[in-house]
């Protein structure tokens, strides 16, 4: 009898328990990066929860929460280099911001402005991808495409459990692993697709396990210890730019915010397990971490709170600042080279608004 | 009579269908346990149990093809795609399957399915979440295409649909699905296919549309200083063409409203058929107002890609002057 | 680092060498049933050599040629109950033959016919799925409601190994296993899709690791071994009855035939891998094996071929004796409940055509 | 000049566009070892190496969505999708992304890719082998389209398909891939996108079509007895309305032929923009003979769906006679 067998079934973790047993340090990076790396856990969080209270207040459209999935994020971008691209879904909405990108140009896409929409070319961050796991055959294409041309670029693909149910995500892995091409391919598995819980979205025990169906290997990280993540795509991009291909890294975690601001989970979560998973978050945990490691103290995390808090209040501002896009944009920016009617139809619409 | 929502009614007639005949089910994206992100099959799953309300893997092709499958087994499955454009993965087993099958066994076998989502713009969403993609629909050979515009209909065309031997696409006004009321008539009720409503009756000009367009058309009847009729086709496969030439030939002048982009939409259908069998009746051009040839905006200048009482009016004011 | 894992390497064989080492007596099949599917795979490769001989006469159209596939196709299919429903791919177009369906109903669907069409549930087999791997989802559905109506049937897709790379395929695999459905997911992998070779297709070391992506058991077997293709279907198809699943089922084998009559591999395959792979062909190594086991010799072999071309050349006569389609029938069979324009265009037709 | 079959000037094109530009590359099922089933792409592995062209996994969807991205990564990808009913499974990126992706940046990203594919019936060949689809792609905004109906056309569109900064479906009348040839110019040659092409000249009588049924509308124009212009539309979007509108202000007699089926197909389209703009000019309804709403039917019976010479020139008989 054929036999079902994981990729790799334990959690990879480095940060320890709440009181310090099990904490490893990594090989790697110094004090610095490790206080970089809060940063921007701290800069994704701040966002994450202003954006939840803008919304509220009308100031930004219906926003996909990303609370408690920044170790993820972070971590896996902090194992680039600024040249890799990143292809986000909407729950890396802000991950722009760990490439420079002003909070004000993320807010301006959830608030529907054209000012919201930037160029990929100038973050190596492609645009959101709004529908499921069609990035990822874009992701394949971009690092296959750059291997082709003699460069060392790596790529980075996000996105989620109900994801790797989609036909799209599929093909773009075997795509990527055909022509062995620099991408990781990253699984933030939050255990949920909105309502559907993952037990209704596959029967494999792990979802890396898909990886060996492409013949890449697949890893599992503990996705809220954001140095797992970190080390386990360290690998993998050394992996891709030695040539070897793709990896797929499965980074487990739970769903403990709404999908997003539309949606109210307590029709179908476990709101128990959700008060569980709050009180281990991500963020907390790395603090916990660099706290015991000595490198972090009050006064600093104070300030790096006060940064992003900051920020943020500067991102909303100019936001709310931009003039309200023209109407003559919805003729622009389709083609480079448009059919004359688009021309015709803006002239009339013009006569007509009066 | 109840007085409900487009939703409401939507919901109403799966809960009154799937009491009714034991072989429909309904499955899609969060159709069970969340009762659809638009709730439209809410309460379904408690009542019915998860078999007859499955909450599916996140894959269009996926459900789309199963429900094929599903059809072979004798059951009668209600797809519900969860957005607009999230339907395009479906196409491919719509157009090479869905479409065909039945021809394919020599009429042999049935499939009674139905596909159903929200659709359109207005609703301030990130894009992607407010296509019109009825043209993909409607050119598909072996499936039927309907529209509904009012609560009644809604729920008596979903009924239709869902009894119609044959797969339908039914595509609901995410717009209005809360803000739109009317009486519901209780219990079945069922709305035959193939029969436009006369929303308004004119004698100046007519303004031809279906779903959310239905009110913006209504709308600028009021505004225009004319008689003017207002046609919602409703089912745009199989199609009333008597309604659409009776009510052109009665006019003279006609508007057609749609929200999709331009090029291949319905309105050039009605146009064209109204170019072959209503030339020595019309007293004026066809007019179109459309989306454009343009990706659905951002939403801060949405308002201005969709056709508008404004655009309406001024089309109407063209017919009656010329 | 990460591992990929096979999920079972070794090919699984019952019958041995030319020399009769290795061969292996299997439970179950007495020598009826042995004989049985002899009988099938000579009515199979029969309709197969045949059918390329009246292409070559103009007598069928293009013809996807199925020479050496036929353990694949026979073995599993006497795995199956004949309320078991099987769905084909064009590569497995006379499969019906083994279900009873007259070889003229199949010899007309590839003459274009209309009388080529048959009703899925006169045979329980679906109609030919020409599109790559779009019917493994209509397969996942019929076996998913069969279950839910409390029937024991199990179902079969059969598809290429060009198949898996589809998404199709994929959110076809994963919705059978979500749902439990008895599915029985057989890939035919004769290591080329037209002219591209596995190697292209995929970087998995086997196809059947992509089993434990979807939860489920992947097996390998020689599939040019039918009492092999016979066992493990067995199994699967004991598995879906219990209520434990779809089972993967990679058979390999080699096509050693060009993909359709209308393909020269010349240009792309390794000639001399096609020759040992032809000295090898399947039906020959089953005649070999129930030689060696006593249980067929030169007259009886004689018969059952006779018996195959009698049918083939009643099959052909009876294909063409069929008056030619009406041209009404572009009209017909698309909906129960058609749109009264086609009844219009058919009198405007009719006019026209005189 | 060469005399070259149409899908000998696609090769052509490929072949001088490959030496052109380096970032050009091609890429799909059995493209390179095989050189494509039609051996549109013969040849060019062996010269440009495989990576230049490139044996694809199958998974149209997959080629598509690599395609965007390899457009990222400064290349311009000419995807083939074997034939036309097959090039379903990539609907969903063409309209989710390629159409969109370049607006989404605010026309900050280029995507010039081309998606090509043989398409059309009439060749004997089993189901799904002989669609139409031109509808899915031009009701898309985004993307352009062309369709070319001779040998030069073929070679020229493509090429300027290949150069322009913008997606482009080119669809090839497989039907006269080998059998219709015609003098191509060697070398360097584009035919630019959005211009039509006046087949034959004619004062009484338009009949427009574009790919395989072009032939047909010579075709007929020769039997009727009268004199018939032929448009050969070529590039559907951008259109060349200036030459649809005047040739119908010409000779105030349109009949639009098009092999897909009739609803929402591009004949509907053109049929439609005649309703609004030429009404003044139409001396007869204006005809479109089309493809049925059905399935493409199995080859012993194609003959009767596929618009003919005798169904043209019944239609064009109809006009002259109105
Ligand atoms: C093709 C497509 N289908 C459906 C949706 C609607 N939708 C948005 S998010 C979502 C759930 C996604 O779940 P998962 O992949 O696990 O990512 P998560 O949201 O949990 O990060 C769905 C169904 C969509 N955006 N695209
Ligand atoms: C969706 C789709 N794309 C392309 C084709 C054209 N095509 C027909 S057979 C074939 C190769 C199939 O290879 P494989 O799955 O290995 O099956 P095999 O033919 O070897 O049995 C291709 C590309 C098709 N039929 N359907
Ligand atoms: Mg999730
Ligand atoms: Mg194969």
């Amino acid at each position: 009898m054929a036999q079902v067998v994981p990729a790799e079934r334990d959690l990879r973790r480095v940060i320890g328990d709440a009181d310090g047993s099990g904490d490893r340090a990594l090989d790697g990076p110094g004090e610095q990066e490790l206080l970089d790396l809060y940063r921007s856990l701290v800069l994704l969080r701040t966002y994450d929860e202003r954006s939840v209270v803008y919304h509220r207040q009308g100031r930004i459209g219906t926003y996909a929460i990303f609370w408690n999935h920044e170790a993820m994020q972070a971590g896996a971008v902090h194992a680039l280099e600024d040249d890799d691209w990143i292809f986000p879904s909407y729950r890396e909405s802000a991950i722009g911001l760990l490439r420079g990108m002003p909070p004000a140009t993320v807010l301006s896409w959830w608030r529907g402005h054209p000012v919201g929409w930037w160029n990929p070319a100038d973050y190596n961050v492609a645009s959101i991808c709004v529908p499921i796991a069609t990035h990822v055959p874009h992701a394949a294409g971009l690092a296959w495409g750059k291997k082709l041309r003699g460069e060392r670029t790596v790529a980075i693909a996000f996105f989620g459990d109900g994801a790797t149910s989609e036909g799209s995500f599929h093909e773009g892995a075997n795509f990527a692993a055909v022509t062995d091409a620099p991408l990781i391919l990253f699984c933030n598995n939050n255990q949920w697709a909105i309502s559907t819980p993952l037990s209704a979205q596959t029967r494999a025990a792990a979802l890396a396990d898909k990886a060996a169906g492409y013949g890449i290997p697949g890893v599992r990280v503990d996705g809220t210890d954001v140095l797992a993540v970190y080390e386990a795509t360290c690998e993998a991009v050394e992996r891709a730019r030695a040539g070897e291909g793709p990896t797929f890294i499965e980074a487990l975690s739970y769903r403990a915010a709404p999908h997003a601001t539309a949606d109210d989970p307590r029709a179908y979560i476990d709101l128990e397990r959700v008060e569980e998973e709050r009180a281990r978050e991500c963020v907390g945990r790395y603090e916990g971490y660099l706290r015991r490691a000595g490198i972090l103290h009050d006064e600093l995390a104070e300030s790096i709170r006060r940064d992003a808090t900051d920020a943020m209040r500067a991102g909303i501002a100019a936001a709310e600042a931009e003039p309200s896009a023209d109407p003559s944009l919805v003729f622009e920016h389709a083609y480079v080279d448009p059919p004359t009617t688009l021309r015709s139809d803006w002239e009339e619409l013009k006569r007509i608004l009066g | 009579m109840a007085e409900l929502s487009i939703v409401e009614a939507v919901n109403d007639a799966l809960h009154v269908e799937l009491a009714r005949d034991d072989s429909v089910m309904v499955m899609g994206e969060d159709v069970g346990r969340a009762g659809g992100v638009f709730r439209a099959t809410a309460g379904l799953r408690d009542r019915f149990g998860p078999n007859r309300c499955f909450d599916t893997p996140l894959a269009e092709a996926g459900i789309l093809g199963s429900a094929v499958g599903l059809c072979m087994a004798g059951w009668r499955p209600v797809c519900e795609m969860q957005y607009d454009a999230f339907s395009y993965p479906c196409l491919d087993q719509l157009i090479t399957h869905v479409g065909r099958y039945r021809w394919r066994t020599g009429g042999n076998m049935e499939f009674p399915l139905v596909v159903r989502m929200p659709y359109g713009g207005g609703v301030r969403a990130p894009e992607l979440h407010d296509d019109s993609p009825e043209t993909y629909y409607v050119h598909t050979p072996g499936v039927k295409v309907a529209i509904p515009s009012t609560p009644a209909d809604a729920k008596g065309i979903l009924a239709a649909a869902i009894r119609d031997p044959d797969p339908v696409v039914v595509l609901e006004p995410k717009l209005h699905y809360r803000t739109l009321k009317g009486e519901v008539p209780e219990g079945e009720h069922v709305v035959p296919l193939g029969r436009a409503r006369l929303a308004r009756e004119g004698e100046d000009l007519t303004l031809v549309a279906y779903g959310s367009m239905v009110p913006v058309c209504e709308a600028a009847a009021e505004e225009l200083d004319a008689s003017v009729e207002v046609l919602d086709i409703r089912s745009l496969k199989p199609l009333d063409e008597d309604a659409l030439l009776g009510s052109a030939a009665k006019t003279g002048r006609v508007a057609i409203v749609q929200e999709a982009p331009r090029v291949c939409g319905f309105a050039a259908e009605l146009a064209a058929i109204l170019a072959e069998k209503a030339i020595l009746d019309l007293q004026a051009p066809v007019l179109r107002v459309t989306g454009y040839d343009v990706p659905y905006p951002y939403w801060q200048i949405e308002d201005a890609y969709m056709p508008s009482v404004a655009r309406v009016v001024d089309a109407g004011r063209k017919l009656l002057d010329f």
